[in-house]
């Protein structure tokens, strides 16, 4: 069978995770990709959203363009939770070739809302199931034949909006929004959720206990996923040139760099752009383009995935050595090698850390959040061409490509760092420069742009070995004293990438250290943890290399667990490297199944250490 | 030569002498070819008064693509990763658009590793002069066929080769460059024309130019020899070019001739030797080039030209100043603009 | 100044190296390459060989082709050491460009000779200096002026010959073995080693200790490289299809393996071949070919260095993930990037170990000597089939392009071992097979090779999600079952590859760990550790994953040293996570400035921490 | 058609029937020309009585690259890497000679990332059927251009394509390929044909097929659309094919006709519709696309035969039994060789 379906994680009973009738459930509503349910999906987040809400959205879709299973989970949670969480209180079963798996997944004493076209046998007692006339509503509605798929969606939005008691002017407001404003549209799809709503308020009964609210939890708050967030912070770290090559999951924060500059950068009379966007013809390309442009001057960018990550390795040990700087996203999905394109991971801190031969190592920022995905946006640039070197940008799919609440972003806080370069004034009041010398003592040397007009500009970019004139050189003293000073380099740069974010509680003794988009599950893991008495320390770690807070925080506790999405405890491996004397002090929970880690398998996971 | 000849002082019109243009020491083998184009490139771009600083010189790597640290010391160089310069110079230029860009690669450079980008790079119109130096060896691996390579040539280390070579001014026409030509490394004078003629024109301008390995790849009866490409040269067309900043016109040898403006004004003046090229079509250069393949000979001049095609640069329509010095207010958004998407967003 | 040159390592002064006048010197000869001096070099190395003298050769060459610095080292050792030394005594000073730097270096006592031509200040009253009239020599040879060059090569074997007491007879047969026994040109080159010795006996008076003697350490050895040795073991493992790109300093390897496969494996009459070489466009193509070959059931191997290595990732990442057999040589030389070609290193152990995104890990073996470079050269087709993996082999240029002395190597202790293939007559058995399934336990499934004629025999291959039967598949459960069987087979691994070769001495309280081509300077570097009164046990790594001896050899020392030729301290990091709970007793002792790694420094390095 | 139907009772020649070739449910779009090329390989496969167990299927990356799993289900499959199948096609060739191959790949797989690859499978003349299905667009990754987009052509997506179209017959073409051919996904009987022709092909048979993506690119405006195919395509060649196991000579229209012999012994016979086509002709075949693009029209038909050139498997002079199935004795030499060996190293 090539059914695509979806697995909890392991089976835990220890911690319960039994969610409240009232704004604290999860709404799944199984579909079939291409049929459009995203518009509904996303409608019904943003109403419940607007309901002021603590909501959050995890879309499984296959890697397909139509006609395979897709799940799009809401969870809403009143004290504000945004992790996955694996039950399903509420399902919407739309897809009949999952059904049957779907519903035996639903937790005791939830819903279940099905076509009435399907004459469903109801055969779990404990579920309530509700079924409303979909194709019926569909053709209804007046679409023309080949819309009808698509506005049938509608149908279930308004079935929950009654059943769960949510605002039906927001519903209207979501697709005002969807569709710019565009009244026939709106008309249509609204028509069918009103027709929903009366049917099932003329024919169902409900006998389950869920509904939602209106809250104030989500005021002033952002919606928004993580690719367009980093989109956003390179527009406004200045991003000139940016080449790439499409990618699941990546290439949406590429398609939002074009929307979000072209909105902000372009000349709208002229055309005139301030930035160019160039699709390449693979990563090698791309990535050469990056490099060549950050040597240039230009503030470069490319966002990728794993495959394309592995072609990229040659350019970037080149860039590292020879110090270009440059930005590189890597929108974490599953691997190894193809593996699941829309499926996330936290797969590839091994081999970017390392990425390159002979001796490569690179600096990575980690956002957790969809703030930091922004900020690293545009910091990413300034440390780049502070380090002169390529900064990396790990982010996954769950980051990339769901959505998120919010704070609303904070403008950057500091003018453009563009780093050591000298301009021709410079060079002639220094009568030149060395490319590779250490002037300054932090292993960083001076460059200058192409185009400077000084004949004491120029220098000689290559792979090979260099000395501090940046000419050739093959002796054994100039190359340890160059590769030293990038040594060196790499060490401060310990003390200026973002340092890690620490919740310390009194009493705990356990210290938690992850990283990235694991962080809202660890906040949930760590209350169910207190709960049983164990109280937790945290740290998130924010880029590699590792800085002093990190060496800190493994001193102050007895017993540390690196908590990952992936399956060779990568991070862990990374952390006993960079403190050997604590490796035997690092616990790994990490699993790697394609979903992002749950609150109640990381509590349960340190709960089995622990006792 | 049809063109102004520097002050004879020694110094040309802005004021450099021809050390100015000079690199540092080659290390490459005595008599490689590749040293020759290096002192082309050095006396055109004296010739032509080319700001060094304004200039790029960008390669891959192999013997070749060592040579740009032998010509130019005042202009920035980027020695790249074999056969993937073409990306990196892409990225360059759409940093700074406003640079002038010579390219360095080999024939296992550009035909093996490197065909890929150099396709994509052609088809962008990178405003780049494209060098093949093409010996149809690795020179700096010693001497294995590259993609090249002569079909039934024979080689002492690397043997027999039964592959037929690709052609990378044939490659470079379907992938619609503007400008290609093809020289000898042994013929200084249309070299130079040639070089003047590419530095000149707007989008990606491809020289493939034999160059002889005196080390792997000097055997009679292969087509990238020295005593090969002399006996057997056929220069289809020669011509002159004035750039527009020389208002002096000179007298050209009578003939039959054919005139391409280039894209800033300067005009280069054909003289063809073959009456039948039309460096403007498009079918006879894929004619010339396939029957050329077919005798295993090598044609020499300009084998097609075409000036309409937008740059990438154009295409990216980028603002006048490079976008590597823009400042931080242009490209950096306001405040407001941040509020706004903002408010977007709740 | 673009001059090319090799210093010496830190400087040590603890442990002395002062080296007796008979049979335990360094003869350096300090030519320019590209003038023929190579013939001269290996001919002298022979003669000493065939005296009986334990010779090592290390050729110090540029990446270029012509015209500049090389310095060809002969350590002569009669205590047998194989290593490196950083002394010189005898110095051939052939360049001028170098010659002053090269005479700065030379051991007090030692001797130098130039040409007379230069007409050399001698300002060094420690060294005898002889000088000879090369250039006028290689005039009266009677070669036309284009090989005079060459031949000039032949003054200097000849003063050599006089003023060591080398056996002229055994240059004249180096010569004859040089020349395929070409009467002419040996007698052209004798001629010169003649006159050579008669200028020499007549005109200089030897005032200086070095000199050889008949010994018998030699007999039944063999001289040759690491590549002509792993190439010749791939050709004794049966493998059927090679495709490589050229890159230094691994294309010596298939250049090697085209000459014994000619040799043995075409048929002389119809020009059959029972195997296929193919100069791939890129590293990408020949590794691809690799894959496409051992899926199809070929023995395929590629062999590559750090640039081409990094172009292998993606594909590395597939075959292990698919589960394609392939066998990878990496013959590593010095990075980051292009770095120095004609360098050594051990840079690329990390990379190699992870290569790949998403999680990937490989198995790599690491060959130390000629015998270990043969044997490897069969063993990793075994294992490869058997594991269904790519295997990598880890070379460097020091292994791989400089002359060892070996003992002669032995014929395969087992036929080949295709691993677990399935036949029609199987399939129609068994009914059947699931191409992912562990059958056995071991985390290793079946396979079929295509064009098995059975209908039960296909399959389809893929870098995607797939289930036990090969199909596509987007499910948790399964996704995280596949990749817990292959890491079962990675761990199933570790009982397969070649266990580390281990050296334990009875009161030892330090361990040295380490791999590769270090292994002749550790001899040697032990022996002046317990001539200081250190005794040492010794574990040499052969394979990643390590074994269970290594886990047994960190519990039994308090303190390791792991000894290694790179910046990053590579394989030190990984042994930190193989073996967290030691990770605080590992103490790297690494350098990586091109040149293999001298006894003297590693045991300085030792010594400089133990007391 | 002119070849042998396959036995009434519903099994072909050598036992199967229809369902013996089929491949596991589709994934794809419903309407997706790619789902009517694997219908057409699998009648195909199943009309000339092809053994599936000596087939192997190939792909890169892309919807067009899924389809392998979607026909021929007792072949083995190999779903590559982007862009990166005919390296690991020219590997499993080697590997064993004496399978067929098909190679299913995408436009971007192989203009895009793979352009590279591709040419250098055609110059090595490695012996598969290589099928671009071409739509103009990355459909996986949802609707960007590929480097066959049409130049100005506009998509909601991907908004304007300013750069022109690499031509992947015309690519294989100047690359030396022996069999390039072209046709529509929405013309079963030209696609079967073509088909057909390129399995008996000795070296490498390119077809690019215009396979329409419904949901990302059939505007009005492609040439890439259904809607734009029918009405604009032009067909140049027709042919039938006559496999030499089928002895019957059928009568086959009368017309201006050339007849071309395959390796195997196979006839193709041509009929041209447009009678100034001659498949051996390759300066025809080059004016031939190059007239086409400028029209930004598409020739389907054979552009080009040749069976001259040698394939791979010859060029590396193979023993007739696959290198896969050697025995031990024969790939391993003995100990008195190994003995020898050390002899001359001592
Ligand atoms: C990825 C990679 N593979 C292989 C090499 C080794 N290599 C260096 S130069 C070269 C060939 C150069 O040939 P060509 O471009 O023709 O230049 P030439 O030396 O003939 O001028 C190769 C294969 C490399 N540097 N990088
Ligand atoms: C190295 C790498 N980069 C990018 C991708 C993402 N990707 C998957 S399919 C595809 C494009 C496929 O386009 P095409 O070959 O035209 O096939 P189609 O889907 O149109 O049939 C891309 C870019 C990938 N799988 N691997
Ligand atoms: S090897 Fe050939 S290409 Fe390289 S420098 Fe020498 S002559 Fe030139
Ligand atoms: S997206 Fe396009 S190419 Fe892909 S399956 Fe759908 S119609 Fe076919
Ligand atoms: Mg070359
Ligand atoms: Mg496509």
């Amino acid at each position: 069978m090539n059914t695509t379906s979806v697995r909890s994680g392991p089976q835990v009973t220890d911690i319960e995770d039994s969610p409240s009738g009232v704004n604290n459930f999860v709404i799944v509503a199984a579909t079939i990709n291409g049929s459009g349910s995203q518009t509904a999906n996303n409608c019904l987040l943003r109403a419940l959203f607007k309901m002021g809400i603590p909501v959050t959205a995890k879309n499984l879709f296959p890697s397909n363009i139509q006609g395979l299973p897709t799940w799009f989970q809401i969870r809403l949670s009143a004290d504000g939770y945004v992790g996955r969480r694996d039950t399903c209180e509420v399902l919407v079963a739309m897809n009949r070739s999952t059904a049957a798996e779907d519903i035996s997944k639903v937790a005791p004493g939830g819903m279940v809302i099905v076509p009435s076209e399907w004459k469903l046998a109801e055969d779990r007692s404990d579920l309530s199931y509700y079924s409303i006339p979909v194709q019926q509503m569909a053709k209804d509605s007046g679409a023309n034949a080949d819309l009808r798929p698509y506005v049938a969606n509608m149908a279930y939005v308004g079935a929950l909006v009654e059943l769960l008691g949510i605002d039906v002017d927001e519903i209207e407001a979501a697709l005002m929004q969807h569709f710019g404003g565009k009244r026939k549209a709106v008309d249509l799809n609204f028509g069918v959720v009103k027709a929903a709503i009366e049917y099932t308020r003329a024919n169902i009964t409900k006998t389950d206990p869920f509904k939602v609210e209106r809250s104030n939890k989500t005021a002033g708050k952002i919606l928004i996923n993580g690719n367009e967030a980093g989109a956003m912070g390179a527009v406004f770290g200045g991003f000139t040139v940016a080449a790439w090559y499409p990618i699941t999951p990546s290439t949406s924060l590429v398609d939002a760099l074009g929307d979000y500059a072209k909105l902000l950068r372009a000349d709208e009379k002229t055309g005139e752009r301030t930035y160019a966007i160039v699709q390449a013809e693979d990563e090698i390309a791309a990535l050469g383009m990056v490099v060549g442009a950050g040597w240039a001057g230009a503030r470069a960018m490319t966002s990728t995935s794993g495959p394309g990550l592995s072609l990229m390795t040659e350019y970037a040990g080149y860039a590292q050595f020879a110090e270009v700087p440059a930005v590189i996203w890597d929108i974490q999905r599953m691997g190894p090698s193809t593996g699941l394109p829309t499926r996330t991971a936290q797969g590839d801190v091994l081999m970017v850390y390392y990425l390159g031969h002979g001796d490569t190592r690179h600096d990575i920022l980690f956002p957790a959040n969809m703030e930091e995905c922004f900020e690293f946006g545009w910091r990413s640039f300034d440390l780049a061409e502070r380090l002169q070197t390529p900064v990396f940008v790990l982010s996954d799919l769950d980051l990339g490509m769901n959505l998120w609440m919010s704070q609303p972003f904070t403008y950057p806080d500091k003018p453009m760092d563009r780093g050591k370069v000298l301009s021709a004034e410079e060079l002639a009041k220094l009568g030149g420069f060395h490319r590779y010398e250490d002037v300054d003592g932090d292993g960083i040397p001076y460059r200058t742009i192409p185009g400077t007009d000084s004949p004491l500009a120029a220098y000689f970019t290559r792979g090979s070995g260099h000395n501090a004139e940046a000419q050739y050189t093959e002796r054994a003293d100039e190359w340890q004293a160059n590769l030293a000073r990038l040594h060196k380099k790499l060490e401060h740069a310990r003390t200026l990438v973002p340092a890690p974010v620490l919740d310390e509680v009194p009493g705990a003794e356990v210290g938690i250290i992850s990283y990235g988009s694991n962080d809202s599950a660890i906040a949930e893991a760590r209350s169910m943890l207190a709960s049983r008495g164990i109280q937790t320390s945290y740290l998130r770690l924010r880029a590699l290399p590792t800085t002093a807070e990190f060496q800190h925080f493994l001193a102050k506790y007895p017993r540390h667990y690196v908590v990952e999405n992936n399956f060779e405890a990568q991070m862990a491996k990374i952390l006993q490297t960079e403190a050997p004397a604590y490796a035997a002090h690092l616990t790994s929970v990490n699993q790697c199944d394609g979903l992002p880690l749950t609150g109640r398998w990381i509590a349960q996971s340190i709960l089995e250490q622990e006792r | 030569m049809a063109i102004q000849e520097p002050p004879a002082q020694g110094t040309n019109l802005i004021g450099l002498t021809r050390n100015d243009y000079k690199g540092r020491a080659s290390t490459l083998c005595k008599g490689c070819g590749h040293d020759s184009i290096s002192a082309r490139i050095i006396s055109v771009a004296y010739d032509l008064s080319i700001q060094p600083t304004q200039l790029i010189k960008l390669s891959g790597i192999g013997c070749s693509s060592k040579t740009p640290a032998y010509f130019l010391n005042q202009s920035h160089g980027f020695n790249g990763l074999h056969g993937r310069m073409p990306s990196m110079a892409t990225g360059a230029l759409l940093a700074n658009h406003t640079l002038k860009a010579i390219g360095i690669s080999g024939d296992g450079d550009t035909g093996s590793i490197g065909i890929g980008q150099y396709i994509h790079m052609v088809r962008r119109n990178v405003p780049v002069v494209y060098i093949v130096e093409n010996n149809g060896v690795y020179g700096l691996t010693k001497g294995q066929f590259s993609a090249t390579a002569d079909e039934g040539q024979q080689l002492k280390y690397a043997g027999l080769n039964e592959l037929p070579p690709i052609d990378v001014c044939m490659e470079a026409l379907v992938a619609d460059c503007g400008f290609v030509a093809r020289s000898f490394a042994g013929d200084p004078r249309q070299v130079e024309t040639l070089l003047k003629a590419a530095l000149s024109h707007r989008g990606t301008a491809v020289l493939d130019i034999i160059s002889p390995c005196v080390s792997f790849n000097d055997h009679e009866d292969s087509t990238k020899s020295y005593a090969w490409g002399k006996s057997h040269e056929e220069v289809v067309s020669d011509f002159s070019f004035i750039p527009v900043r020389n208002e002096i016109t000179v007298d050209y040898e009578e003939g039959q001739s054919a005139d391409v403006t280039m894209h800033d004004g300067a005009v280069i003046h054909l003289k063809k030797l073959d009456s039948n090229h039309d460096p403007r079509d498009r079918m006879a250069a894929l004619r010339l080039l396939e029957e050329a393949k077919l005798k295993q000979e090598f044609i020499t001049g300009l084998i097609y030209i075409n000036e309409e095609r937008q740059s990438l640069s154009e295409l990216e329509r980028l603002p006048e100043a490079p976008l590597a010095r823009l400042p931080e207010d242009t490209v950096r958004p306001s405040r407001d603009a941040l509020d706004a998407l903002m408010k977007d967003l709740m």
